[in-house]
């Protein structure tokens, strides 16, 4: 399941929603992606998300598909904001369901990874000192490449 | 008339989100269109023309030598950065 | 901080309890271990933990000191059940806060190994066909070994 | 008099979670009380003596040649399973 939003929400309340009433799962890989004051002013620090409506999902949904390609998970759960969001509020929140940790650890580690260099989001910073947008860093490409040549489209 | 949308920095170098623009003569692909624009804003047409700039036409990303004629929306995204 | 418990618990809201006004981190991964149905019989299967209190909690505490050393953390949290359980119910919860990501799920992904053939539980299910103990897998011991020589104590 | 602790499967070997042990006349270490436990059940001494089983003396893990003849609890631990 996807949801794009702009909306806050509360990453562990999504949790517990999304893992009520399943007794065929034995593991649930989660990550929340949140604001970090990098500025130490918090009452200033934003960060604010671009996003192509339409189009982010459709990109997002290629992720997550690949994700139930390549590993058995019962379920998954990316949920990603756009918009103004202040330092502490959650940004992502990505669940993998299955039956061992393995495949959830694996594929919710992938969905991070992918969601970093191909969603479409556009990312800008703003501290006492101005504007930045900030793009994946090198780091991020070479999380990518840990799983292999692999085409989303 | 297609109209252009702008994402992240290259929203900043096109001083707006979107635009209506009629294609000149002559237009038939995605780089003649950044040709175009280059020719209307030098400093844009840096910024479009760079290889991380990904294009999206209707929604479809396109490479740079695919036909954009009869394309109702195109976009110019910088490298991407979710999560 | 740890937390061996009887009483159910939602990884959920423990998990938004734990990132509560945390401005300073950007990644929280985190694992649920829940009680797998592996009998189709619902309302007959259930899953009892013995453990031993004081060592237990002793040697879960080594596993997250093991975790802070080898990565830059800024908190983790385990919570562990014991006792009788049903099918959905959370067992375990691990969670590992950090700057960024990849930290935060590697730690995770640590805790879970050790745990799993580490922590001082004993697993008994109950099916239809009466109990059977559940004993480490030889799974669990590669997925330890990834980690490299790595002395507990 | 020390009290034994059976977990796990061997809680079943044992056919109970605890006992207090009187230590015979010449039992030193830990695999000196194995052997004791044998002789009085010898289902349970073979599943005592699995290498597989650890050992803990006062919430302490111990080797099978420890001392333990101060121990006020001894405990007899199967393979481990969390998570």
């Amino acid at each position: 399941m996807i949801r794009v939003q702009e909306e806050p929400f509360s990453p562990g309340a999504e949790l517990d929603a999304f893992l009520k009433g399943r007794t065929d799962i034995g593991a649930a890989a989660s990550f929340t992606g949140t604001v970090r004051d990098m500025t130490g002013a918090a009452d200033v620090a934003r960060l604010t998300l671009d996003h192509y409506p339409g189009f982010t999902e459709a990109e997002i949904a290629k992720i997550e598909n690949s994700a139930r390609t390549r590993w058995a998970l019962q379920d998954t759960l990316i949920i990603h904001r756009y918009g103004e969001m202040r330092p502490g509020e959650a940004i992502v929140l990505v669940v993998a369901l299955a039956a061992h940790r393995r495949p959830a650890f694996e594929a919710a580690d992938f969905m991070m990874d992918y969601l970093k260099t191909d969603a479409p989001f556009w990312k800008k910073e703003t501290g006492p000192g101005g504007d930045r947008w900030i793009e994946p860093r090198q780091q991020d490409r070479d999380d990518k490449a840990r799983w292999g040549a692999h085409k989303e489209s | 008339m297609p109209r252009l949308v702008y994402f992240g920095r290259l929203k900043d170098a096109a001083g707006r989100g979107e635009e209506l623009f009629d294609l000149p003569p002559g237009v038939r692909t995605a780089a003649d269109l950044v040709k175009a624009l280059a020719a209307r804003d030098e400093i844009l047409g840096v910024a479009l023309g760079a290889p991380s700039v990904r294009l999206a036409a209707d929604k479809k990303i396109i490479d740079r030598d695919a036909t954009i004629t009869q394309s109702r929306e195109i976009a110019f995204m910088p490298p991407m950065s979710g999560g």
